[in-house]
């Protein structure tokens, strides 16, 4: 079964791609996720300086999910430069994911990116920044369109926009961020857990990200409304665990999938795995491509 | 989530190393570890030392963590996840067990459950360092080594590995410890085409194989170790470099 | 264990309230809950006239949670006198759940609410209405605010306000809803199911809204947040299956919880058996009142 | 979710009745009921008709939906989900089964499987609406009425629970059909302290017991029955209303 995708002008062997922050901050498991069968590895999301992340506990594995605050934890952008050159030269296709504070930062760190061979660069609209609140740059739509607008002018390659699902309407924001090639929905809901022996937030941020099965419905559901008002490709994440959720993902209006906490709960041959389970969904269901499942559910 | 044990009993075993003990209904294996919370302190990976009905941990306090722990005493509640991990794998008949410093926490209970004949080469700083030395001696014969003379051999413990193997014969070496000795005792073993499994410690924060703060060349040591064997090969970084909590190259 | 807690005024015997929408339609449903040991029982969300709500599939049982969209069904204010009168005759604490389209209909709908004899009103500000893009009222700080002063200056009884999940940062909503005696965090997540093998959305009006075990990471967040910005009590709702559960909730700042999906995963038993593990968790942990442990995470 | 299934016969059993069959390797019990989907209509409850390898259901066309289930053929698809619901329990010795309509649906199974000697009283509009006659012939004694007299008994069926009582002697009455039947069937076997189990039908919307659609006096059709016994005492709605889809009451 032909798996390959074309999207945003990037030939892809398969839709399923390692997520961000996910095995993606150093080089070699870069490589060895693109070896285990994905058919891109995004990178984890690098910011200018080097950054320790939060201290543990950084992580909570919830009965339904995974819970996450590593605090955005890298190398900063120029020691991260051996990290994409090691996987592109092992022949992986790297999309390079990026956070900062404004659009000015934004471009300098995709340019940079751009420079190390990525095929697209991916934005990450999901960190915390100033205005407003203290909330996410992504829930701001000037801003998004803002940030978007200054990558676009600064590299050559596609940009993906990925958003947050913590807000109360993506619609706005996905045409706000429609000026990139790609929309990819959705980065973790906002959420917490508490030790109640420890009488205590078990994250030592207190707030952490919401991810893996859980949280699927929600991830179906924004990529069912992004694709009711964008033209642009959507990347279905959150909670992709098998193939059935991949087809899922797809009929929502998808043309990718990526694949995070699935690691986790299915190891790293999870892509081998999907690629297993979708083309005998295909095979069952009369597919003969994957674009053609792309938007089924809208009727 | 953790699960919050009770802690059934604390022992001093060396100056500033104190073993855990606690019940925990999960199975634990030589070699996996636990990853250890005590509320308002950081989560921390710590080897299982203990397999049998009370597990336990051995904690050396070198900061704030671990002096937190070393503050438990028996009836305070300890939180732990897992255990995760690869464990060593049960082969040979005549293993070599070679551990220097707080290494012999994860090995101590590979030499209680392996069934060959086990010769274990046990290296300290001074003999205030050495710990396990009895419980060991029930099921293996111990040969002791100190960087001061202090008890046994005088020097590093590898400089043991040459009579060892002469006189033991190994069909397996198990190693834990400071990376440069493991390297060494990879490097002697390899030459003499004895397998290794040796257990490698990096900085963790996920322990479950997701954050990749662990990696060595593609390797989880939380997920695909700590215990590894032939990828030992692969492991460019094994002696050279670990990684700090921002993922930046650091030697060794 | 003694477990009565008092919040708005009244006094509850235990801090576990029937949810909204969840066996709340007929009076003798509400006092079977209430039999079975419920705290006390808030009504399906009346409207002022009959509604069918949504054709079937209204529901799906997801792996780990529930997804509804049944359409706000219900007799209508009038008709349903006779239900809250059952119910209270029976002797069960009956908080009354309203859903209108803007102030006015609230306060009728409350002012009805209280004729019946309920103990409280709750304001279901989690349905669509027209202003900006038919979201739902309640991600509207003006208008919730305005919901909330009406119904205050129409009824006597104690009104709680029932917040939606759906919005980007829940502390301007939570202000504006401080008027209200309480403040009931939180409503269902929107989400979606889509059937690959029919190849569209499971639920005759597609979005849903999700519940149950998966989102009470969420929950726990919201309450968290809330709890940092009133005075007011906070009722916690959504995913409580155990009393772990409870716990949690209450520690996070919550002086009482509300049950829904659990009445599937574990019967009309489920308030009997929280009780019973809630007492447990409060001996084993040194707790003596419910009261104690409200808010006890935020150190 | 749903599972979708095959379709492997669909069998026409009278005049706008057919039984459509399809493997679903779940338990079924007499009694319980499947909520059936078939996209672009609605989801409608429908009582396990088959229970053995390959499960059923047994359909007749009254509106919308069940004329779209008539319209499947072998090999098209279908989408259950449950079954749900309490079941007939399996009692007595002298089982009484009285049926009326399509009400031997949820009967035709419990016949099969029961152990002991029933007498099947069989009611229908005409002959041209009786079904399931032989399958129930092969494992019960069976008595046939029809309204118009075209087969068997002319009237309606609770004619003959008189005769039957007094030859069958039964220690346990089940029974479904229209309510307004199954009411006077619960009268009669109550006078004379027969124990009796009834299957209700009431608007089901969730089939899981908490959207509150199909409560009857505190008891959800769909969890706590469609099968009731020592309940309809209580249930004060048996006989007398129904609710609509918006929850308000309607007489029966
Ligand atoms: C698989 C594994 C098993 C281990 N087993 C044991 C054991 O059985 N007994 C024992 O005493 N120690 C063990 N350690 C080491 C132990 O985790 C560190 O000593 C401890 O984390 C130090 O914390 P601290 O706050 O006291 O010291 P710090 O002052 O924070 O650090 C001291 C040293 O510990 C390292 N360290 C700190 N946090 C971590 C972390 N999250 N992951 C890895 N290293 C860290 C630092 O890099 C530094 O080298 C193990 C480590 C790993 C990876
Ligand atoms: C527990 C249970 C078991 C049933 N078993 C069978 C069976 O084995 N065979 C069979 O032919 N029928 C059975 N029914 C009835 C069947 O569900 C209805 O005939 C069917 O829903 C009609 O749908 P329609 O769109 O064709 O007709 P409509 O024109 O929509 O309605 C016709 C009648 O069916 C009722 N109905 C419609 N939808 C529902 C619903 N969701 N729940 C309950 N009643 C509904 C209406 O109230 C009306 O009385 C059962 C019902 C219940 C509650
Ligand atoms: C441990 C962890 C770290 C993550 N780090 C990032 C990150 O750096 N940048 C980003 O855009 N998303 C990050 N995410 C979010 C994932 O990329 C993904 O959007 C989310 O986990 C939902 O997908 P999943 O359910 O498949 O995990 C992280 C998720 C996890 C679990
Ligand atoms: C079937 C169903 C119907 C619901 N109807 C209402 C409703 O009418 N009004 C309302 O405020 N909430 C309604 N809710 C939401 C619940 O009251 C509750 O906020 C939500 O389900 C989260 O709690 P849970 O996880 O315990 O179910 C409904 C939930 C379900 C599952
Ligand atoms: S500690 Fe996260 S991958 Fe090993
Ligand atoms: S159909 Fe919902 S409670 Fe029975």
């Amino acid at each position: 079964m032909n798996l390959g995708v074309r999207l945003s002008g990037i030939e892809l062997r398969n839709p399923f791609l390692l997520a961000s922050g996910v095995l993606g901050e150093t080089g070699e498991s870069m490589l060895r996720v693109w070896n285990a069968g994905a058919g891109g590895v995004v990178t984890k999301s690098i910011g200018l300086s080097p950054r320790e992340g939060y201290p543990n506990p950084v992580i909570v594995v919830l009965p339904h999910g995974l819970l996450n605050a590593m605090g955005l934890p890298g190398p900063g952008i120029e020691e991260f430069a051996e990290e994409v050159r090691t996987a592109v030269e092992g022949g992986a296709v790297v999309i390079g994911s990026v956070f900062g504070a404004g659009p000015d930062e934004f471009a300098r760190l995709a340019r940079r990116m751009e420079e190390y061979g990525v095929s697209a660069v991916e934005l990450n609209l999901s960190c915390p920044h100033a205005r407003g609140y203290g909330m996410e740059v992504g829930i701001d739509p000037e801003m998004v369109r803002e940030i978007v607008e200054a990558v676009k002018s600064a590299v050559g390659i596609p940009v993906w926009a990925k958003l947050t699902p913590n807000v109360a309407d993506i619609r706005p924001i996905v045409e706000a961020a429609s000026g990139a090639d790609a929309i990819v929905l959705m980065n973790t809901l906002r959420a917490m857990a508490i030790d109640i022996r420890a009488r205590r937030p078990v994250l030592s941020n207190v707030f952490g990200g919401y991810s893996g099965p859980a949280v699927k419905p929600v991830g179906v559901r924004l990529v069912y409304e992004a694709y009711e008002v964008t033209d642009k490709p959507i990347i279905g994440v959150g909670g992709v665990t098998t193939g059935e959720d991949v087809a899922e993902y797809l009929m929502a209006g998808a043309s990718a999938v990526q694949v995070g906490s699935a690691v986790y709960y299915r190891g790293v041959e999870v892509f081998r795995l999907l690629a297993i389970e979708l083309s005998h969904i295909m095979e069952e269901e009369g597919f003969s491509t994957v674009q053609e499942m792309v938007g089924l559910a809208h009727g | 989530m953790h699960r919050c044990v009770r802690i059934e009993d604390v022992r001093r075993e060396a100056r500033d190393v104190v073993s855990i003990l606690f019940r925990d209904p999960c199975i634990a294996l030589p070699g996996q570890f636990y990853m250890v919370w005590l509320p308002g302190h950081e989560e921390v990976p710590m080897s299982v030392s203990f397999t049998g009905m009370l597990k336990g941990i051995t904690v050396r306090a070198v900061g704030p963590t671990t002096r937190a722990l070393h503050s438990l005493e028996a009836d305070d509640r300890l939180w732990i996840r897992g255990p995760y991990g690869r464990c060593y794998s049960i082969r040979g008949s005549r293993p070599l067990v070679v551990a220097g410093g707080t290494g012999i926490a994860s090995l101590a209970p590979l030499v209680e459950e392996h069934p060959g004949d086990v010769l274990t080469l046990l290296g300290a700083r001074t003999s205030e360092d050495l710990f396990f030395v009895e419980r060991l001696r029930a099921s293996s014969e111990v040969w002791v080594s100190t960087d001061d003379g202090s008890e046994g051999h005088a020097g590093p413990v590898t400089d043991l590995l040459e009579r060892a193997v002469e006189e033991h014969e190994p069909d397996i070496v198990y190693t834990c410890g400071p990376e440069a000795m493991m390297v060494k005792v990879y490097a002697f073993a390899s030459e003499r085409d004895i397998a290794v499994e040796a257990s490698l410690e990096r900085y963790m924060k996920c322990g479950i194989g997701i954050c990749d703060s662990c990696s060595v060349s593609g390797y989880r040591v939380c997920r695909d170790g700590p215990v590894f064997s032939d990828e030992l090969t692969e492991i460019y970084e094994f002696g050279r470099f670990r990684r700090d909590p921002s993922g930046r190259r650091v030697p060794i």
